[in-house]
């Protein structure tokens, strides 16, 4: 790599040369800073420490995901979708799978419905106890509280893991659903832990609330910051926790449901302010209810297969033939959807084009208008209450 | 003569170890506190890690970021050690005894105390790097504007005891009350605001926002290596260290103690006082630069100004005696 | 110079000692790259290209806050005399510097209400 | 005040953690135990009279969607156990570099010859220990402990006629599970035998989860 002029040759020791923007400061925060989330880059223009301006740049973690998906056959396409969204893998595999099986008119058994929206529940508590953790390590600091807040939600958020552990054999490449229903039965002893875990995560929720969002210097930090319309959220198509931030009453699972949610209602959480405290309660009121759903999913879970098609014995078992779907589900960040064109030359094994609509990569479009008017500090609580995932945004 | 350079000799000695103990000590405690373990593999429980990460910050390369001011690049974190070490020299270790016995003892305190900003300063402006300057302009309006309630804090136990003295502080404690129990009312009060300023002084959590690393990734620090980011790091320990005994001296009766007065009470206050501060920093988040100043102007300094008055007011009431 | 400032010179003159030798041991113990690395001694800018020099010129609104720790300063000089005789000036004292005080707030509620003290 | 208050509630919740066990696994002195699906690296079987089980037939190879598996295959020969002709691999390579452990290779086994491991994963030192070539696979199976999935048992996990008869078509395969030699962990983890129950998702199905409406 080459190295450009060395900086002592730069003209700002000289007064006559000063810029008339020379108090103005470009700072760029990302991509190699704590608490861009994975690898963002956003481009500030300081006066002081105001932003008067802000630009994001992602797209430094991109792998091609969608482009590599079109060279794997359908069956192969699953696990490796698992990496987008890397804090919550399932929602990623059942969202690729529910649009295939849109494709192949394939309707999944009862308890393989039942058994996803399961699965769904955990990932979505384990993503937003996880999200507790990041937003609290970004205002209170890696030596500091913040961090003593992070390992409790870490320490909550094993627990889930542990269960997809036992049920599926590993901790994030799970890999655990197929074309037509899951791979993985629930094995012996499972819904007691189950039980535990989420009774458990039910009973420490008040300590977390203690030490993040009832503690009056956090609210300090959250209210009123980073103010989302709900029409401006709407316009950049944001979904998820931070459109219901909002005071837009939307979630797909119980507006477009699917799986089991067509027999369970979800109560959807919902705040007007629209700042990231709302964003917080939202979270935290989600994590109730999905604590509440997992029990009620685990109570009433039915009996038969979980699967309702072959089992893949080899590479280039299902093929599609031609025709595309659009199929969405409600991921812990929003709309996550996929978006599926198939028929790929003579072997039908692969899709033509492969599209995921993430729900992170719409939320970062807010940042410019977020962030501006802000400072430095507020940057950091925007972005984080936000939770954008860089593996989803970039793909 | 003698006595006097072995006594600094020794205190010199005891602040550092004191300080590579405490590093060591906030580590497990933070640990526990997040239901971990901690340091255990060096040394018995881990007793030797702040030896071995000095080892380790000894052997690093040390790196001059181009474009930096190379003089106050160097300059400036030994200086940070020696201000934060300068303090220490004035706290009465025993009746009658501290390295410096001066009648001004208190302004001296605050005064190396405050000093201590300049080279944070000299060190962000130095690095040539915009995380660094930020860090460091925050330093300096943090450290000053909270310079003013901590001035004001101090003024209550000289008020109450009618002394600059810092011996001269304690001796009036062991003989009348300790401050922070009695008189109540500006008595504790001040003591916490001590604590609030002290803090703020010491960039601690709630007050880091100087190396808040989550937004200016390590504020001042971000461009030392090795042993000159050890030494701001050390620094650091050792103003909260040392600013825990001053504050058991100025409000908690220093040396004084039941049963027999003497350096370990002042020990044990400062200990208690280090753990204090720790656990709050492990328990808070960080406030924001401008909350923290407004914080500092609209309320601690009222109120500092208040509790001197307070305190003038119980000196000329017949109940001071 | 008394027994004490003697002391107080030890003490410094430890202090130094002890911090040198951490130096002397850095600088002899630690490691130095073969060549130099222009790569290496780039500022810290996340991983970017810096733009822009770091030096930059501050806002005047950073000297309000400087000019206020002056102020307030220079108050707790004045405080200090009188907190040490307190117990002899009485309530004379205390009125005296009451009023000093007074006018001191006085301006300091007008920076407040002028929003001058918000740091940005 | 307010601060205060809630300061006062914040401790009281580091009081509480302060006063609970540390959750901590020392991990290279105490290895948490793994459930029993749990698996990391690969081994490859032999049947009970000793007969390696791969045929050769290419399924994993071609189902690995990062491409980790290297088959070279050997020609037909007869086996030395039933004297039928059959295929066997000559070179089997495995990088573990890549490999994402998505288990597809051990359903598709057509034989179980695959099968992933349930010890513990050790580090390597270098990229050469990551890359499992035949030889290294078949030690694994003496010194490894195999995890539960087997190719046969993950598709019969996921039979869609749950419930229906079905014809016994081959004999089980060789259990799965040779003794654990040299694991130093053998205390932490439970037995090498499946649970009954979680390995019949026939039964698992049929015998409704506590609590079952």
């Amino acid at each position: 790599m080459e190295v450009t002029t060395p900086v002592r040759t730069l003209p700002y020791r000289k007064l006559e040369l000063y810029e008339p923007e020379g108090d103005m400061l470009t700072l760029q925060l990302g991509p190699q800073h704590p608490s861009t989330h994975g690898v963002l880059r956003i481009k500030l223009h300081l006066d002081g420490e105001k932003i008067i301006k802000a630009v994001p740049y992602p797209g430094y973690l991109h792998r091609g995901v969608e482009k590599l998906c079109e060279q794997l056959t359908y069956v192969q396409m699953i696990p490796i979708v698992d990496k987008d969204d890397y804090i919550a893998p399932m929602h990623n595999e059942q969202a690729l799978v529910m649009a295939f099986e849109k494709l192949l008119k394939i309707e999944v058994p009862r308890r393989g419905q039942w058994l996803r929206s399961l699965l769904s529940e955990l990932q979505r508590v384990a993503s937003h106890i996880f999200w507790l953790g990041t937003m609290s390590l970004d205002l209170g600091g890696a030596l500091g509280g913040g961090s003593t807040n992070f390992i409790y939600c870490l320490r909550e958020r094993e627990l889930i893991l542990d269960l997809f552990e036992e049920l599926t054999g590993s901790r994030f490449h799970y890999n655990t659903h197929c074309i037509g229903g899951n791979r993985h039965d629930i094995p012996a002893g499972w819904a007691a832990k189950v039980h535990d875990a989420v009774n458990l995560i039910r009973a420490r929720l008040p300590e977390y609330e203690a030490m993040s969002c009832n503690h009056r210097l956090f609210i300090e930090r959250m209210r009123g910051v980073g103010v989302l319309t709900g029409a401006l959220a709407l316009e950049l198509g944001i979904t998820g926790p931070n459109l219901r931030a909002s005071g837009v009453d939307h979630d797909l699972r119980r507006d477009a449901p699917y799986d089991a949610y067509r027999e369970i209602p979800v109560n959807v959480q919902t705040a007007k302010e629209g700042d990231c405290l709302a964003r917080t309660h939202v979270r935290l009121a989600e994590m109730r209810e999905s604590l509440r759903l997992i029990d009620l999913l685990i109570d009433g879970m039915p009996t038969g297969p979980i699967n309702s098609s072959r089992p893949a014995k080899q590479a280039n078992q299902i093929k599609i033939p031609s025709g595309q779907a659009y199929a969405s589900l409600e991921s812990p960040r929003g709309e996550l959807g996929t978006f599926v064109v198939a028929g790929n030359g003579e072997a039908n094994t692969s899709p033509y084009r492969l599209k995921i609509r993430p729900p992170s990569l719409h939320a970062l479009a807010a940042l410019p208008y977020l962030l501006v008017g802000h400072n430095v500090s507020d940057a950091v609580a925007i972005l984080g209450s936000l939770d954008p995932i860089m593996g989803e945004v970039d793909r | 003569m003698i006595f006097a350079a072995s006594l600094a000799a020794a205190v010199v000695i005891v602040v550092l170890s004191a300080t590579a103990l405490a590093l060591w000590y906030e580590r497990k405690l933070a640990a526990r506190m997040q239901t971990r373990i901690g340091p255990q593999f060096v040394g018995p429980i881990g007793l030797f890690q702040p030896v071995a990460d000095l080892l380790k910050l000894v052997q690093k390369e040390e790196i001059v970021p181009m474009g930096a001011d190379r003089v106050l690049f160097a300059l400036a974190p030994p200086l940070t050690v020696i201000f934060a070490l300068a303090a220490a020299a004035f706290v009465p270790l025993w009746p009658g005894v501290a390295v410096v016995r001066s009648d001004v003892g208190v302004l001296l305190v605050i005064g190396f105390g405050g000093l201590a900003m300049v080279p944070v300063w000299m060190a962000g402006w130095a690095s040539f790097n915009k995380y660094a300057l930020l860090g460091a302009m925050r330093a300096v309006a943090q450290s000053i504007s909270y310079g003013v309630p901590l001035v004001l804090a101090a003024m209550v136990p000289v008020i109450l005891a009618g002394t600059m003295d810092l011996d001269g502080i304690t001796q009036f404690q062991a003989t009348h009350h300790w401050f922070g129990l009695w008189p109540i009312i500006p008595g504790l009060p001040a003591f916490i605001l001590f604590l609030l300023a002290m803090l703020a002084e010491s960039n601690r959590i709630p007050f880091d926002i100087p190396e808040a690393e989550s937004e200016l990734v390590a504020g001042v620090t971000t461009e030392y290596t090795g042993m000159q980011f050890g030494f701001v790091y050390l620094a650091e320990y050792v103003h909260t260290v040392v600013g825990a005994a001053i504050g058991s001296v100025m409000f908690l009766g220093g040396w004084d103690g039941p049963f027999a007065p003497g350096l370990h009470w002042l020990l044990l206050k400062t200990l208690c006082l280090f753990t204090f501060i720790y656990w709050i920093r492990w328990t808070l988040v960080r406030l924001r630069a401008d909350q923290l100043m407004t914080l500092c102007w609209k309320w601690l300094v009222p109120a500092g100004l208040g509790l001197v008055f307070l305190s003038a007011a119980w000196n000329q009431t017949g109940w001071s005696r | 110079m008394d027994g004490s400032w003697f002391g107080f010179l030890a003490f410094l003159l430890v202090s130094v000692i002890s911090v040198g030798g951490l130096i002397v041991a850095a600088k002899v113990l630690g490691v130095r790259a073969r060549g130099k690395s222009l790569l290496k001694e780039r500022t810290y800018e996340c991983g970017e290209e810096a733009e822009g020099p770091a030096w930059i010129r501050f806002h005047p609104r950073y000297y309000l806050v400087a000019l206020f720790f002056v102020l307030f300063d220079v108050e707790a000089a004045f405080f200090f005399p009188w907190a040490v005789a307190e117990k002899t000036l009485g309530w004379n004292g205390l009125a005296s510097i009451a009023l000093f005080t007074g006018v001191l707030l006085l301006g300091w509620w007008y920076a407040v209400k002028k929003d001058a003290l918000r740091w940005q | 005040m307010g601060y205060f208050v809630d300061t006062l509630n914040s401790i009281g919740a580091t009081v509480r953690n302060f006063l609970r066990p540390p959750v901590t696994v020392n991990y290279p002195a105490v290895i948490r135990p793994r459930p029993e699906r749990y698996h990391t690296s690969f081994a490859l079987l032999h049947d009970a009279p000793g007969d390696e089980l791969c045929i050769g037939c290419l399924a994993c190879e071609r189902i690995c969607p990062s491409f980790v598996i290297e088959i070279k295959q050997a020609p037909k020969r007869e086996s030395p156990v039933t004297g039928k002709k059959r295929g066997y691999v000559e070179a089997f390579t495995l990088n573990l570099t890549a490999c994402i452990g998505c288990e597809l290779c051990v359903q598709v086994c057509p034989t179980d010859a695959l099968v992933m491991l349930r010890t513990p994963e050790k580090p390597a030192f270098c990229r050469e220990d990551l890359i499992l070539d035949v030889k290294r696979l078949y030690a694994n199976e003496k010194e490894k402990q195999a995890a539960w999935a087997t190719g046969s048992r993950l598709i019969e996990m996921q039979d869609p006629n749950v419930g229906q008869p079905k014809v016994e078509k081959k004999p089980a395969p060789v259990a799965a599970a040779p003794a654990p030699a040299v694991t130093p962990v053998a205390a932490s983890t439970p037995a090498a035998a499946p649970a009954p129950v979680a390995a019949e998702p026939a039964a698992a199905a049929s015998e409704p989860i506590k609590g079952a409406s």
